[in-house]
């Protein structure tokens, strides 16, 4: 190339070029990098996600749009992310079908595709307790891509799925060899075989080379690496449907099978540890609902005593992430600024008091959805206003 | 219509048939109904052998916690909070056999033979005060032993709409 | 972490994690990688952009939906890629306005924001000449993302722009220092200044931190790095709208400051170099107008002689890509297939023929959106129809 | 609406006043009607020499071509396609001063101080055969030279709808 540049451009294991800086002059007298086969993050941006032992929670409070950046997407893994050949990953289908058929990737890659963007939240999404959380920590498990694949109603056709069949084994090909149990309705209605995520291959991390995608609902049936599917008249009553995933209500009962991802939404501007100025402040965040498309978000400056409607950006997607916007002028006084959506339903999301009212006090940790409240402060501060989870 | 009929009446063809061989290798799925146990049997005394190789580092003496969790209910008083085990929580004892197989020991997933896997679900049921030392579990008696704690699941009854559930 | 893993996990130099084998075996028997900071792609995903001196193609055939992954958001540059630390930059609005103001990145973030997915577009991207040219090749400077940032006119009523401007300068802190100018109607109407892309900050190559996004016009005038906006009565005449990015047309003219991306389509599937087998095929590609919404996408697969409606996923948006389908059975006889789009105001894409006709065989290399076909031949092959471009 | 109204018509007050001084340091440009012309001047025979030293390497001896580009305009019968120049094409000649100055050379981009961008202005508008080797440019004489290929310019017809322009 005949660019001299004074900024080094080093390669990275998996070939992609990195910007770094050797001196601080001016750029507009410093002939720039070459484009690169593979772009890069600029240097001075530091977001990442905030992993554990079993999960990595997406840095909500950084995110623009309602897209969420492939490599940012929220991770929740039961027995670690495998390392996939595609040449060697086969999906089988078989059980109470006409034909059972194994497919490649090329195979489901020939068949008729969709793509849709929506949201995928793990339905153990709810962390609280203290006044110093962020978006990430309190609600970190929520993504959102545009997914492509083959819809599973396609494959169902293929293999001639028999009345009999009611539920349907997915199963992944991880060290976990993650199961759930899957109503056949939910395979005809708009499951899909997902292998493209945000333009690419869906990442390591997400289900490479494919996975189930199930709009909507809780992430973990949307089972990962996905290399066998079996079609049955009962559900298979696997670990994650029964020892987890399934949740405490009244009376001593337990909710399983509870797919659907009840609406809810969260200011992730401002939020902890941001501070805010007296002045004009456009409050953001991020609303969804598994059951269908966002119809209105209401933001509260005042503790929840009223609620005013805030934007929504178009395009509104059935059982997507939207980005809300809501314009504020800041007094200086303290408060609490809250939001809450309302789905196609006709269902609002409740405060963290309803939900123990409705469920008990005993409830579970799973599809918690409550209002999330941020204190301002005199100065400015921003603090989580927790809820109290035992009473 | 932005997208055409076609699409989801026609018949492709790709994909090739699999042979039940070739299913064979990876239906290890194992039901409530029994259906997918092997042949086999295992005991309490055999699979407390195992355990205390192989799993008890995770899982804690007894299986009563670790970093793998809990596997056993316990009545320790201390614990205030009560862990959710096989014993008080666990609705069906053929997910015991269907999961330890499939992703038990976690760092050797895969590992155990059908036999070990009866074995350590015989020591589970008995270890959590579900059945006897003695008694055998296999493909029969398995599918027919009552979890504690099965009459509380119901299903999900949430449906969107004005109502908090 | 307690897990052991049977793959290495490397820490590339800007924290990606990176996913390498070290064994096949079978993944469900190997514990696998923790969740990470940032994701992976898979090694065994190769796609790249193909970079020269001056630019880098976005991999078109290798992409799903109508989202382009950050990272392959096609490049081009005048001056390379400068290294700016946010710290340092500032937007200067001055010229006919009342009163020039400042702004630093965190204050464009104070302001009121908008999001929208839209495609942009290098006016210089056609490629043609040969078989054996891929989509990238043909038609690799065009990418989409979702651009989030505060609308122009939003500052502009802040600084008060005058009655008597009519053009306004936009000035990129690239070695280059890129200028172009822009009428400010456009300013009111749809430009905004984009700090954000796919949910992240914008990518170096596309202008970190901040850039003008002008939905729908030529990539270059939407200035990357933007530094300064001058209010005037007149164009600046600048290098790139005199020298360049001004197309030849009939009777020795030469056309200048055609902004606006004419309406264009290109099938991504089949294309060379891949080859098909007889039976079901999902032609697949992408389409769009700068002049609104892409109301038909028709493919023929018998040379133009005929034309079908090909299938559109939705959401389709303004100036933006949309994905088509179209499902076909190749009987295994040669033949040529190709797209054509039209747009929201009525205009279909012409072939190549036809804009020679329109524009003179001496026309420009600008603004070049012919119809593209590929030949099939009778063993699967797939090969570009090449323009004769100077009979 | 999705939107509400007063997003568009509040006045937010963010960002800073900027002083002259502050402009003055970055405004640049340079326009049609001379108006960013700065002092001095430039002859030919001088940019000459400034050429040489640092645009020959690019841009060829005499302008005539390179890895830069030819900026010349040339009239060898061998050359089949004539590549755009300054000559042949450039509508405004206060271009080339603006150019220079913020880009060139492309490896030392705004090295020059404006008395070589004057000097080089007018070498590149003798070179091209349209001014005298004599003549002075500066910031009332620039904005006055015609280019040839002014009147080639026609503003974009392209409207969308069904014709093809
Ligand atoms: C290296 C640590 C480790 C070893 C050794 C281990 N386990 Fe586990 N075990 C775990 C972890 C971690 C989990 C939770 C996995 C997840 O995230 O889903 C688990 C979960 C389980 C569960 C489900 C618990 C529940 O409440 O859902 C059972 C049952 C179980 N293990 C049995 C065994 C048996 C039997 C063995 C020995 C053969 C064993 N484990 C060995 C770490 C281990
Ligand atoms: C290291 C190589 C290099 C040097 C030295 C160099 N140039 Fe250039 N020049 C280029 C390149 C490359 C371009 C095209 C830049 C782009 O991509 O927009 C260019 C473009 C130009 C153009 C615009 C050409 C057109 O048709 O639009 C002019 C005028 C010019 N240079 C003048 C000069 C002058 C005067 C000097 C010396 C003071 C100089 N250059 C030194 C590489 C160089
Ligand atoms: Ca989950
Ligand atoms: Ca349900
Ligand atoms: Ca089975
Ligand atoms: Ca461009
Ligand atoms: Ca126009
Ligand atoms: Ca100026
Ligand atoms: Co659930
Ligand atoms: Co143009």
């Amino acid at each position: 190339g005949m660019l001299t540049t004074a900024v080094a451009i080093t390669q990275s294991a998996n070939g992609q070029a990195i910007q770094k800086g050797l001196n601080d002059e001016d750029p507009t007298k410093v002939t720039g990098t070459l484009p690169a086969e593979v772009g890069t993050r600029s240097p001075f941006v530091k977001s990442v996600k905030k992993p554990s032992d079993i999960s990595s929670r997406s840095p909500l409070q950084d995110f623009y749009g309602f897209i969420t950046p492939s490599d940012l997407h929220f991770e929740r893994h039961h027995g670690g992310i495998p390392l996939i050949d595609p040449q060697k990953h086969e999906l089988i289908i078989h059980g109470l079908v006409e034909k059972p058929l194994k497919f490649s990737l090329a195979d489901l890659k020939r068949f008729p595709s969709v793509s849709r963007i929506a949201f995928l939240e793990c339905s153990g999404n709810f962390r609280t307790g203290k006044e110093t959380m962020t978006p990430q920590e309190i609600a970190g498990l929520t993504s959102q891509s545009e997914w492509t694949g083959v819809k599973l109603s396609t494959l169902f056709r293929e293999v001639g799925v028999k009345p009999q069949a009611k539920w349907f084994l997915a199963e992944g090909g991880d060290s976990a060899v993650m199961t759930r149990s899957i109503p056949v309705a939910k395979g005809w209605e708009d499951a899909i075989i997902a292998y493209g995520q945000n333009g690419e291959p869906v990442r390591p991390e997400q289900g490479f080379p494919f996975r189930l995608f199930l709009p909507g609902w809780e992430g973990n049936a949307s089972v990962k690496w996905l290399r066998r599917i079996e079609l049955s008249d009962e559900p298979f009553m696997t670990r994650e449907e029964t020892s987890k995933y399934t949740e405490a209500i009244k009376d001593g009962k337990i909710r399983m099978f509870s797919f659907d991802i009840d609406a809810r939404s969260i200011i992730t501007f401002p939020s902890f540890p941001q501070s805010i100025e007296k002045g004009w402040i456009e409050i953001k965040g991020l609303a969804w609902s598994g059951r269908g498309k966002v119809v209105k978000v209401e933001v509260s400056t005042n503790a929840g005593k009223t609620w005013q409607i805030a934007d929504i950006q178009e395009p509104v997607l059935d059982k997507a992430h939207v980005r809300f916007r809501y314009l504020w002028k800041w007094n200086g006084e303290e408060t609490e600024i809250m939001s809450r959506v309302t789905d196609e339903t006709g269902y609002t999301q409740p405060t963290f008091q309803q939900l123990v009212e409705a469920r008990g006090s005993e409830m579970g940790g799973y599809h918690l959805n409550p209002i999330t409240a941020w204190q301002i402060k005199k100065d400015g501060r921003v603090l989580l206003k927790p809820e109290n989870l035992r009473s | 219509p932005l997208v055409s009929i076609q699409r989801d009446s026609t018949l492709y063809g790709f994909g090739r048939a699999v042979t039940q061989t070739e299913i064979d290798k990876i239906d290890i799925d194992v039901s409530p109904s029994g259906r997918g146990l092997p042949q086999g049997k295992g005991i309490a005394t055999e699979g407390k052998k195992i355990f205390e190789a192989k799993c008890v580092a995770c899982h804690g003496i007894g299986g009563t916690g670790g970093l793998g969790g809990a596997l056993v209910t316990t009545n320790d008083p201390k614990i205030k909070k009560k862990e959710k085990t096989i014993g008080n929580y666990w609705p069906y004892a053929t997910t015991i056999f269907d999961y330890v197989r499939r992703a038990m020991p976690f760092n050797q997933p895969g590992s155990l033979s059908n036999q070990e896997v009866y074995h350590l679900t015989a020591y589970l049921l008995h270890a959590n005060g579900i059945i006897d030392e003695k008694k055998t579990i296999d493909a029969q008696t398995l599918p027919k032993i009552e979890m504690p704690n099965h009459k509380a699941f119901v299903p999900d009854d949430r449906t969107g709409g004005p109502i908090i559930r």
